[in-house]
C-alpha cells in the first residue's frame, strides 16, 4: 500500500485536532488580547453539556428542567446534543465574559455600593487574564467533578470505519472532523472578510475608544467576540465529545496543542490556524506514523520551538512577507 | 445643533474644566484656541462622549446626550478627528476608512471617491497597515475616515499638526467647502494661527479649564488678539 | 557592579574617535546609496545624506517623503534595503541601536517616548548614569533637569507631564547622552508658540554651546527658519534640494510640492 | 548606632544600596514590621510543629523560585514559563551528581554544577530567544513549549539506558534516594535535614531578597526596569538590551536552580511532574498574585498560597480547589497590581487618615507604583 | 513514633486517597472501600477494643501534596499504620521519608511489581501477575502473536517487558511494541500500525484519562483483535463509562473486579452490597477498592496476633504469614501475604467484556508472586531493603 496514502489518512485527524482545538483560543487571544487558560474547560464545558444532553440527562443542567433531546428521533439526537453543547458554552463564555473577564457584573454591584466601579476589564491584559483564567480554570474542574462525578458515560463514535485497503481503517468520524475543521476555518474568515464584524472586533482591541467614537458598540462586540470563541470551543468538545473519554480534566489534552498552533499560526486567526494546523498536523502525522508516538508529540513541540524562533511573528505573517517580497520584485 | 453648559469634567477625580459653556449653530465653523494643557481636548472628548462630565449638559440637535454612550453620539451624526491619530494600526488604510463609513446610514454624499480627491496617497495605500503610514499621512488618514461617516457635526482636534504646509492650507479650503456644500457643522481646536484665521466663523478662547472669550469674525482679522490667546 | 550598567567602556567612543582620523573629519554622518524598501514602496531611494559636525539641518519635505525612514535608519531601528551609513568616518550599517548611541548619536523619536511610570528623575538618571558616576552625575542630573526646565516636577510621574514637557524632557535626556550628532523628529508639533520659542532656544543652545550637530525634522516653517543654517527637502524618497533656509523657501518647486501658495515667513 | 565610624560607613552604604525606586519598603515602620517578621521566622522551630517547620522549608525553597520570576518577569518585563525548567533541571543535575559522589563532596560539587548547569540551560535558551528577536508573548510560550518538550522527554526515561552512572533518570516515576545537602570533607560536619534545610532556606531567601533590593536599586536594576517599561527606548540610550535580558534571564535560570536544589533535598526525589503544566503555572500566579513589581509580593504569596493550599485540602477536601480558584479570581480582579501593593496602599492610606500631614516617607509618583 | 503506639486509647490510620484531582476517578474508591473497612471494624468494637480513628485529607493527586500530607500524618498525628498513593510516582514521593521514619505503609495499586523494602506492604497485584493470569490463557485462545501497546512511563515500560519475558514462557512472540505518552489522546496512528502488524492479540497497558480514549478510537476504526491488559475496567471501570461496543472482547487479567462471581463478593449482604449501602452513589468498586478494604482487614489481625500497635511488631505479625479471606477469593479460601516481599499471593482472575459490556469471568487461579521471592530473593525477613527491582534484575538473574 502506497506510504503516501496512509500518511494522508493519518493526517486529517491531527489537522483536526489542532484546528478545533485552536480556533476558539485564536479568537479571543487575537481579537480581545485575553489568554484563556480556561479554554481547556470551554471545551470540556462543550463535552458535558453534549453528552448530558445526549444521555438524556440535560435535567442536570442548571436551568434545564427537562430533556428536550430525549424526545428527537435517533437520527437527530447526536447533532441536536451537539447544538446544545455550543449554545451552553457560548452562554457560558457570557457569562464568564459578563462578571470576571469586563467585571460588568462587579462593576454593576460595586456602583451599586460602594460608588464605583472596582474591577478593570481583563481585555488587553494578557497577563492578568491568564491568572483569572487559570482560577476559572481551577474552579470549573473541580466543580464539574463535584456536580457530576469523576466521569460521564460516554457516546458512542458515528459513522463507523472508513477502509483504505490491506486491512487498514480509520474511524470514519474522524475524516469527518477534518472537514468540519475546514468548514469552520471557512465560516471564520467569511465572518472576519466578508463582513465588518471581524474588521470591528479588532478595531475595538487597538483602540477602544477610537471605535467606540466611530459608532462601534465595543460592549456588545467585546460579548459577541467572546461568545463566538467560547460557542468554538464548545464546538470542539461537542465533536471530540464522542472520541474522548468524559472526564472533569480532558481539557488539558487540548490546551497545549491550542496554544502552540495559536502562536505558530501569528495574528491573523484563519490563516495562521490553517496554516499552523497543516504544518503542525503534518509533522504529528508524519513522525507519529514512521517513529511513534512519542517522536510525533516531540517533533510537534520542536517544530512549534523552531517556527517561533525562526518566524517570530508566526506563519501567517510568513505570507504577508511573501506577498511584500513579491511586490519588491515586481 | 451643540450646546454645553455648565460642564465640569476630569480624569479620575483630577478637575480638569471648570463651568464651560459653549454652543454651536447649525452650519457653522467654530473655533477652540488656548494654550497647552488648558483642557482643549479634553472638551473634545466630552462632547463626543469619552469622557464622562460631572456636572453639567451636553445637547446635541435638541437631545440631551450627557448620558449618551459614545458610540451612540457617533450614530447620531458626530464625527471626531482626535489628536495624535488614533489610527487602529494593524488595520489596513481602506478598513480604518470603512470603520468610519460603517456608522454612515448609506445617504452619504462624500464617499470614498470624493476623499480619494482630497487625499490621493490614502488611494494609493488602500492596502498598508495605518501603522505604518507616515505622520503626516496618518493625520490624513484620521480626517478621511471622519469625513466618509457623514457626520452633521464634526470635532476636530488639531488636524494641522505633522502636516505639511500646503496641505495644511487646503485643509482649511476643503474644511470651509464641505461646510458650505454639505452643510456639515465643525468645531476645532487649533494652535495655528492661520489654520483658525482661514476656517473659523468664530472661536472661543479657553485658560485653565474655562472659556474666557468669544471672539467674532471681526477680532478674528485682528492677529494680535489670537495671538494673545496662544502665547504667553 | 560596574558604573556604567553594561559594563562597556566609555572610552570606546575616544577611541573610535581617534581611530578614525584619514577620513574627513567635518563630515560626522553619511550615508552613501542609502535605500529602503517596503514591499513595492521604495521610501528612501538612494540617498547620499551629508552631515558636518557642529552643524545644524533642519530635514523637510512633504508627508510620507520618508524623513522619518531616514532617521530610523540613522539610528538602525530600520535597516536598509541598500547602501551604508558612516558616522565619523565607520561604517556603521550593521550596528545595533545600542553601538550607534554609545558611539555619539542621539535620538528624540516623532512621538513622544518617556518612561511613563518613572518619576522624572529616573527617567533622566538612565542616559546619565551609563556615562558618570558619584557626585559628577548627581550634578548632571540636576543640569538636565535645569535645562529642561523641570527641577520642579523631578519626582513627579512622567505621565503627569504635558505635552510639552514631555517633549523637553525627551529631548533633554537625548541630550544628556552627550551626543555629537542628534536627530529630532517633530520636536514642537503639537506645542504652543511659546513652547516651541522654548525649544528652538534650546535647540539653538545646545548647537553653539556644546557644538552639537543636529538633525530636525519639522513642518513648522517659522521654526525652522529661526534655527536651520541649511536645509535638506527630501521628496518621495530622494534628495529634493539643499542649500540654505532663503533658497529653499523661495524655490518654486519646493513651493509646489511642500510649501503650497504663500508662506508666512 | 553604630559606635565605629567604619563599619557605620559599611553599614550606611549597604542601607544606602538596598533602597531606591525599585524596590518597596523605606521607613522605618517598615524595617521594624520587617524584623519581627524575621524574628518569627528564626523562632519558627520553637513554637510550631515540626511538621510545619519542614513544610516552611519547602515553602522557603519556593520563595526562590518565585522571586527568579519576579526579576526576570516583574522587573525586566520577559514572562517566562520556563524557570521550573531550571528548577528541575537542576534537581535532576544535583541528583545525578549526589548519587554518583558519595559524600558531602558530591554534594557540594552537586550544588554548584547544578546552578551551574541551570544558568547555562537559561543562557543558551535566553542567547537563542533574544538574538533571535523572540520577544513578549512568544517567549512566554516558547518557554512553556520547552518546558513540555523535557516533561515529555523525562516521562519516557525510565529504562536502563536513561541511568547516568549510579543515577537513574527513572522516568515518570522520577530519582529517588538524593542525598541530602551536607557540608564538609570526607565526613559530613553538617547535614541539610529538616531543621538545618529550614536555616538554610531562610538564610538563602534572606540573602536572595537584600541581594536582589540591592541589585534593583543599582544602575543595573534601574536598567531593567527601563527596559520593562520601554525596550526600545533603552535601546537607543545606549543600552545593550539583548545582552541585559540574556544576563538577567540567566541569572535567573540560576536562583530558579537554587531553588530546585533546595527542593529536592527536602524531598530527597524528583520527578517530571515539576515539568507540567499546572507546576509551570505555579510561579505565575505566585508572582502574579503577591504583586510582581516586588520583591516581597512573590515571596508572600508563595507561602501563603502554598499553605492555604495545604490548609484546603486537609479541611475542605472537594471544594478545595473550587475556593482556592476563587481567591485567585478575587485577587488579581480587584488587586491588579498584587496582593502586597494592594495591602500597602491599603496601610498607607489607613496611615494617612491618622495622622493627617504626619511625616510619611511613602509618597510616590502618581500613577502606577513602582514599589 | 518516638512514643511508640499502643499508649494512646484509639488506633490512628492515616488514609491518603485522592478525591480531587486527575486521580479521583480512581482513587476515591479507594478512599470510599477504606472507610468502610473501618466503619465496619469499629462497630465490630474495633481492634483489640480500641476504636480506629483515621485522617484522610485529600491529597488532591498532586505528589507534592502527598508528602506534605505524609509528614502531617507521622509527625503530628502520629499515625500507626498508612495507606496512601494511587500512582507508583507517588509512592516514590513517598518513599524515602516512609523509609527515613520506618512508617508501617500500604502500597495498594496494582502496579509494575518489584518493590523489596521492610516499611513497605505493596498489597496489589503486580504486573507479572495480572499479566501471567491474562497473557497465557489468549494465547491459548488466540495464538502466539502479540503486539504490546503501553503507557510511556515506568509502569508501561515495565509491565511490556513483562510481557515480553511471560510470552517467552509461553512459547509466543512479541512481533510489535509502542509506548504512547501520557498526554496522548489521539490513536489513529496506533491502530494503523497494529492494522498492518496483525497480531493475534494486543496487550494494552494504557492508562489514564487520555488513554481509555484508545477503546473507544479503535472500536470505530474496526479494529477488532482481542485485547489483553492489566489496567482496563478493574480500576476505570470503562465498561461502564464507554458506549458498547468499545469495550467488546477485552480480557482484563486482575485480582478483583466488582462483577467477579465469587460468593463473598456477590451474595447478599456480600461485600458489592455493604459498600454501596454505605455509599449509594458511589460509581464503582473497583480493584484496588478491594486492596484496601482486605488490607486494613489484615492489619486488623496483625495488630490483634502482635497485641500492639508498635509499628515494628506489627510489621513482624504481618511478616509471620497473615492470610484474609478477602471478596476476591471464593468461598473457603483465604489470600496470603507473603512474609519475605510484603506482596500477596492474589487469587486472579481473567474477566472479559462482550459487545453489550457484561463482564464475566472466564478464567481463575491463585498466582503467586514469584519474582520477587524466586528470581532476585528479596527476604525482608532476613534482610532489609529499601529497593525495587526491575525485568532487568530477572534478565539478569536468569543470565
Ligand atoms: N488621560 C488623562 N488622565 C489624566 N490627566 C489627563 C489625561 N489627559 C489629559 N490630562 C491632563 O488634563 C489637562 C488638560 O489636557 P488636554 O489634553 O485637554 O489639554 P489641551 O488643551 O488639549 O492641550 P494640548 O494643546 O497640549 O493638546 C492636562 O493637564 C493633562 O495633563
Ligand atoms: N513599515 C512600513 N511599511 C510600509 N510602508 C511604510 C512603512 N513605514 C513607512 N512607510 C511608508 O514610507 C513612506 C515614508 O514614511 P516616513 O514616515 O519616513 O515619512 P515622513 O517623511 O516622516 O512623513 P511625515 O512628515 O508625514 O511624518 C511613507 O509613504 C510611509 O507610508
Ligand atoms: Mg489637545
Ligand atoms: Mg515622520
Amino acid at each position: 500500500m502506497a506510504p503516501g496514502v496512509d500518511l494522508l489518512v493519518q493526517f486529517f485527524p491531527s489537522f483536526a485536532k489542532i484546528v478545533l482545538a485552536a480556533t476558539g483560543l485564536a479568537i479571543i487571544f487575537g481579537i480581545m488580547g485575553v489568554i484563556n487558560l480556561a479554554h481547556g474547560e470551554f471545551i470540556m464545558v462543550g463535552a458535558y453539556a453534549t453528552t448530558l444532553a445526549y444521555n438524556g440527562a440535560l435535567g442536570a443542567l442548571p436551568l434545564v428542567p427537562v430533556d428536550p433531546i430525549g424526545v428527537l428521533p435517533g437520527a437527530v439526537q447526536l447533532p441536536a446534543a451537539m447544538l446544545t453543547g455550543v449554545l451552553v458554552t457560548a452562554l457560558f463564555g457570557l457569562v464568564v465574559e459578563r462578571t470576571v473577564i469586563s467585571g460588568a457584573v462587579p462593576n454593576w454591584i460595586a456602583e451599586r455600593t460602594i460608588g464605583r466601579p472596582v474591577v478593570k476589564p481583563m481585555y488587553d491584559r494578557l497577563l492578568d487574564s491568564m491568572v483569572a483564567t487559570w482560577g476559572i480554570s481551577l474552579i470549573m474542574v473541580q466543580l464539574v467533578r463535584n456536580l457530576y462525578g469523576n466521569s460521564l458515560n460516554g457516546i458512542g463514535i458515528p459513522f463507523g470505519q472508513f477502509s483504505y485497503g490491506n486491512g487498514l481503517s480509520i474511524s470514519t468520524y474522524k475524516l469527518v472532523l477534518a472537514g468540519v475543521a475546514a468548514l469552520v476555518l471557512l465560516l471564520l474568515y467569511v465572518v472576519f472578510v466578508r463582513t465588518d464584524y471581524g474588521m470591528r472586533a479588532r478595531a475595538t482591541i487597538q483602540n477602544e475608544g477610537m471605535a467606540k467614537s466611530l459608532g462601534v458598540d465595543t460592549e456588545r462586540t467585546y460579548m459577541a467576540t467572546f461568545a463566538l470563541g467560547s460557542g468554538l470551543a464548545g464546538l470542539t468538545g461537542a465533536l471530540y465529545a464522542p472520541l474522548q473519554t468524559i472526564v472533569p480534566g480532558m481539557g488539558g489534552g487540548f490546551l497545549v496543542e491550542a496554544f502552540v498552533a495559536v502562536v505558530v499560526g501569528g495574528a491573523s486567526v484563519v490563516v495562521g490556524t490553517l496554516l499552523a494546523g497543516g504544518l503542525l498536523g503534518f509533522v504529528y502525522a508524519l513522525f507519529a506514523n514512521v517513529w511513534g508516538t512519542f517522536a510525533g508529540r516531540i517533533m510537534l513541540l520542536v517544530v512549534a520551538i523552531l517556527v517561533i524562533r525562526f518566524v517570530p511573528q508566526g506563519l501567517s505573517s510568513l505570507v504577508e512577507r511573501i506577498r511584500d517580497r513579491w511586490a519588491e520584485v515586481s | 445643533m451643540l450646546e454645553v453648559d455648565g460642564v465640569r469634567a476630569g480624569y479620575d477625580s483630577t478637575p480638569i474644566l471648570r463651568n464651560v459653556d459653549l454652543s454651536v449653530e447649525e452650519g457653522e465653523i467654530v473655533g477652540v484656541m488656548g494654550k497647552n494643557g488648558v483642557g482643549k481636548s479634553t472638551l473634545v472628548k466630552t462632547i463626543v462622549g469619552l469622557v464622562e462630565p460631572d456636572e453639567g449638559t451636553v445637547r446635541f440637535d435638541g437631545r440631551d446626550v450627557t448620558d449618551t454612550p459614545p458610540h451612540e453620539r457617533a450614530r447620531s451624526g458626530m464625527g471626531y478627528i482626535p489628536q495624535g491619530r488614533e489610527i487602529f494600526p494593524d488595520l489596513t488604510v481602506e478598513q480604518n476608512l470603512r470603520m468610519g463609513e460603517s456608522i454612515n446610514d448609506g445617504s452619504s454624499a462624500l464617499l470614498y471617491e470624493d476623499v480619494f480627491d482630497y487625499f490621493p496617497i490614502l488611494d494609493e495605500r488602500r492596502g498598508q497597515k495605518g501603522g505604518t503610514m507616515s505622520g503626516g499621512q496618518q493625520q490624513m488618514l484620521a480626517i478621511a475616515r471622519a469625513l466618509v461617516a457623514n457626520p452633521d457635526l464634526l470635532l476636530l482636534d488639531e488636524p494641522s499638526e505633522g502636516i505639511q504646509p500646503s496641505i495644511v492650507q487646503q485643509i482649511s479650503e476643503d474644511m470651509r467647502a464641505i461646510n458650505e456644500d454639505l452643510g456639515t457643522t465643525i468645531l476645532f481646536v487649533e494652535q495655528n494661527l492661520s489654520v483658525i484665521r482661514d476656517m473659523a466663523d468664530r472661536c472661543y478662547a479657553m485658560e485653565r479649564g474655562t472659556i474666557v472669550d468669544e471672539l467674532g469674525a471681526t477680532d478674528l482679522e485682528d492677529e494680535e488678539t489670537i495671538a494673545s490667546y496662544l502665547a504667553v | 557592579m560596574s558604573d556604567t550598567a553594561d559594563g562597556m567602556d566609555p572610552a570606546v567612543k575616544q577611541t573610535s574617535a581617534e581611530l578614525a582620523t584619514g577620513v574627513d573629519t567635518d563630515t560626522i554622518l553619511k550615508t552613501e546609496g542609502i535605500t529602503k524598501r517596503f514591499g513595492g514602496l521604495t521610501a528612501i531611494d538612494d540617498v547620499d545624506f551629508d552631515v558636518e559636525a557642529g552643524e545644524l539641518r533642519c530635514l523637510i519635505g512633504p508627508n510620507g517623503a520618508g524623513k522619518s525612514t531616514l532617521l530610523n535608519l540613522i539610528t538602525g531601528a530600520l535597516s536598509p534595503s541598500e547602501g551604508e551609513v558612516y558616522f565619523r568616518g565607520h561604517d556603521i550599517t550593521e550596528m545595533d541601536p545600542h553601538e550607534r548611541i554609545r558611539r555619539g548619536l542621539s535620538i528624540k523619536f516623532q512621538v513622544p517616548s518617556v518612561y511613563e511610570d518613572l518619576t522624572v528623575r529616573e527617567n533622566v538618571r538612565l542616559p546619565i548614569q551609563r556615562l558618570a558616576s558619584g557626585a559628577e552625575r548627581d550634578e548632571r542630573m540636576a543640569d538636565a533637569l535645569a535645562a529642561a526646565g523641570l527641577s520642579a516636577k523631578a519626582d513627579v510621574a512622567a505621565s503627569a507631564l504635558s505635552h510639552g514637557e514631555q517633549q523637553q524632557l525627551e529631548i533633554g535626556m537625548a541630550a544628556s547622552l552627550d551626543p555629537d550628532l542628534l536627530l529630532l523628529d517633530e520636536p514642537v508639533a503639537g506645542l504652543s508658540v511659546d513652547e516651541r520659542a522654548e525649544i528652538a532656544e534650546r535647540i539653538t543652545q545646545l548647537n553653539e554651546e556644546r557644538s552639537i550637530a543636529f538633525v530636525v525634522i519639522e513642518h513648522d516653517t517659522d521654526f525652522v527658519a529661526e534655527i536651520a543654517d541649511h536645509v535638506t527637502v527630501l521628496h518621495q524618497g530622494e534628495t529634493f534640494r539643499e542649500g540654505s533656509i532663503e533658497e529653499i523657501e523661495t524655490d518654486p518647486e519646493v513651493q509646489r510640492i511642500y510649501l503650497g501658495g504663500e508662506t508666512d515667513a | 548606632m553604630a559606635t565605629d565610624a567604619d563599619s557605620a560607613g559599611v553599614l550606611g552604604r549597604f542601607v544606602d544600596a538596598i533602597h531606591g525606586p525599585n524596590t518597596m519598603g523605606e521607613s522605618r515602620r517598615f524595617w521594624a514590621a520587617f524584623g519581627v517578621v524575621a524574628l518569627l521566622m528564626v523562632t519558627f522551630p520553637l513554637y510550631m510543629l515540626e511538621s510545619a517547620v519542614t513544610n516552611m522549608s519547602q515553602y522557603l525553597a519556593l520563595t526562590l523560585l518565585a522571586l527568579s520570576l519576579a526579576v526576570v518577569w516583574g522587573f525586566t518585563g520577559v514572562l517566562s514559563f520556563g524557570q521550573v525548567a531550571f528548577f528541575a533541571v537542576a534537581g535532576y543535575t544535583y541528583g545525578i551528581v549526589g548519587i554518583n559522589v558519595a559524600g558531602p563532596l558530591g554534594t557540594m560539587a552537586g550544588l554548584f554544577v547544578a546552578v551551574g548547569v541551570a544558568a547555562l540551560f537559561a543562557a543558551v535558551l535566553g542567547y537563542f530567544m533574544f538574538y533571535g528577536g523572540v520577544s513578549d508573548v512568544y517567549v512566554t510560550i516558547m518557554t512553556l513549549v520547552v518546558v513540555l518538550v523535557l516533561k515529555t522527554f523525562l516521562d519516557q526515561t525510565a529504562g536502563d539506558k536513561w541511568t547516568i552512572g549510579e543515577a537513574a533518570l527513572g522516568g515518570f516515576n522520577g530519582m529517588p534516594g538524593i542525598p541530602d545537602l551536607a557540608l564538609g570533607i570526607g565526613e559530613p560536619f553538617l547535614v541539610f535535614d529538616d531543621f538545618t534545610l529550614f536555616y538554610a532556606a531562610l538564610l538563602a531567601l534572606l540573602v536572595t531578597y537584600l541581594g536582589l533590593r540591592a541589585l534593583l536599586n543599582s544602575d543595573y536594576g534601574r536598567v531593567m526596569v527601563a527596559i520593562r517599561e520601554d525596550e526600545d527606548r533603552t535601546e537607543m540610550l545606549g543600552y545593550d538590551v539583548k545582552r541585559v535580558k540574556l544576563t538577567v534571564f540567566t541569572f535567573g535560570g540560576a536562583l530558579a536552580g537554587l531553588s530546585g536544589v533546595l527542593y529536592v533535598t527536602y524531598f530527597n526525589y524528583i520527578s517530571p511532574s515539576e515539568l507540567s503544566l499546572t507546576a509551570a503555572s505555579l510561579p505565575v500566579i505566585w508572582v502574579a498574585v503577591g504583586g510582581r513589581k516586588t520583591l516581597l509580593g512573590p515571596i508572600v504569596a508563595t507561602v501563603a498560597i502554598e499553605r492555604l493550599g495545604l490548609f484546603l485540602s486537609v479541611n475542605v477536601g472537594d471544594w478545595a480547589f473550587v475556593i482556592n480558584g476563587l481567591l485567585l479570581l478575587v485577587i488579581v480582579l480587584l488587586l491588579p497590581e498584587g496582593l502586597v501593593p494592594g495591602l500597602r496602599d491599603l496601610v498607607s492610606w489607613i496611615g494617612d487618615r491618622r495622622d493627617e500631614g504626619g511625616t510619611d516617607d511613602t509618597t510616590e509618583p502618581s500613577g502606577e507604583v513602582i514599589e | 513514633a518516638l512514643m511508640g503506639g499502643g499508649s494512646s486509647d484509639t488506633i490512628k490510620l492515616g488514609i491518603l486517597e485522592d478525591q480531587s484531582g486527575n486521580f479521583a476517578l480512581v482513587g476515591s474508591p479507594k478512599h470510599k472501600a477504606s472507610l468502610l473497612a473501618i466503619e465496619e471494624i469499629n462497630n465490630d468494637g474495633g481492634i483489640n477494643g480500641q476504636q480506629i480513628e483515621y485522617y484522610d485529607p485529600d491529597p488532591q493527586s498532586s505528589n507534592d501534596r502527598y508528602l506534605e500530607l505524609t509528614r502531617r500524618m507521622v509527625q503530628q498525628r502520629d499515625v500507626d499504620a498508612l495507606w496512601a498513593g494511587y500512582s507508583s510516582a507517588t509512592r516514590e514521593t513517598i518513599r524515602p521519608y516512609i523509609d527515613q521514619q520506618d512508617q508501617l505503609y500500604f502500597y495498594t495499586t496494582q502496579y509494575e511489581g518489584g518493590v523489596c523494602d521492610k516499611n513497605v506492604f505493596a498489597v496489589g497485584p503486580t504486573a507479572r501477575q495480572q499479566l501471567g493470569s491474562v497473557l497465557p490463557y489468549l494465547v491459548e485462545e488466540y495464538g502466539p502473536r502479540i503486539y504490546t501497546i503501553a503507557a510511556d512511563y515506568n509502569f508501561g515500560q515495565l509491565s511490556a517487558d513483562w510481557v515480553k519475558v511471560l510470552a517467552d514462557e509461553n512459547d509466543a512472540e512479541v512481533i510489535g511494541e509502542e509506548f504512547i505518552p501520557l498526554s496522548n489522546s489521539q490513536f489513529s496512528s496506533t491502530i494503523n500500525r497494529i492494522q498492518d502488524a496483525d497480531p493475534d492479540f494486543v496487550m494494552s497497558m494504557l492508562v489514564g484519562q487520555n488513554h481509555t480514549s484508545f477503546y473507544e478510537q479503535k472500536a470505530s476504526a474496526g479494529l477488532d483483535i482481542p485485547i489483553g491488559t492489566s489496567t482496563a475496567m478493574a480500576q476505570g471501570y470503562e465498561h461502564l463509562r464507554l458506549d458498547p461496543p468499545a469495550m467488546a472482547n477485552i480480557y482484563a487479567g486482575v485480582n478483583y473486579m466488582q462483577e467477579i462471581p465469587t460468593n463473598r463478593n456477590t451474595r447478599d449482604g456480600g461485600f458489592v452490597d455493604r459498600y454501596y449501602d454505605m455509599w449509594p452513589d458511589a460509581p464503582y468498586l473497583n480493584e484496588e477498592a478491594e486492596n484496601n478494604y482486605f488490607s486494613i482487614y489484615m492489619y486488623k489481625r496483625a495488630v490483634e496476633q502482635a497485641g500492639t500497635t508498635d509499628q515494628e511488631e506489627v510489621k513482624a505479625a504481618l511478616e509471620s504469614g497473615i492470610t484474609y479471606p478477602a471478596p476476591e477469593a471464593p468461598d473457603g479460601e483465604e489470600i496470603k501475604l507473603v512474609p519475605e516481599t510484603h506482596h500477596v499471593n492474589h487469587h486472579m482472575w481473567v474477566m472479559r467484556a462482550d459487545e453489550n459490556h457484561n463482564v464475566e469471568a472466564v478464567d481463575d487461579r491463585v498466582i503467586d508472586e514469584t519474582f520477587l521471592k524466586d528470581t532476585v530473593g528479596c527476604d525482608l525477613t532476613s534482610k532489609d531493603e529499601e529497593k525495587q527491582y526491575t525485568p532487568q534484575d530477572y534478565y539478569e538473574e536468569a543470565g
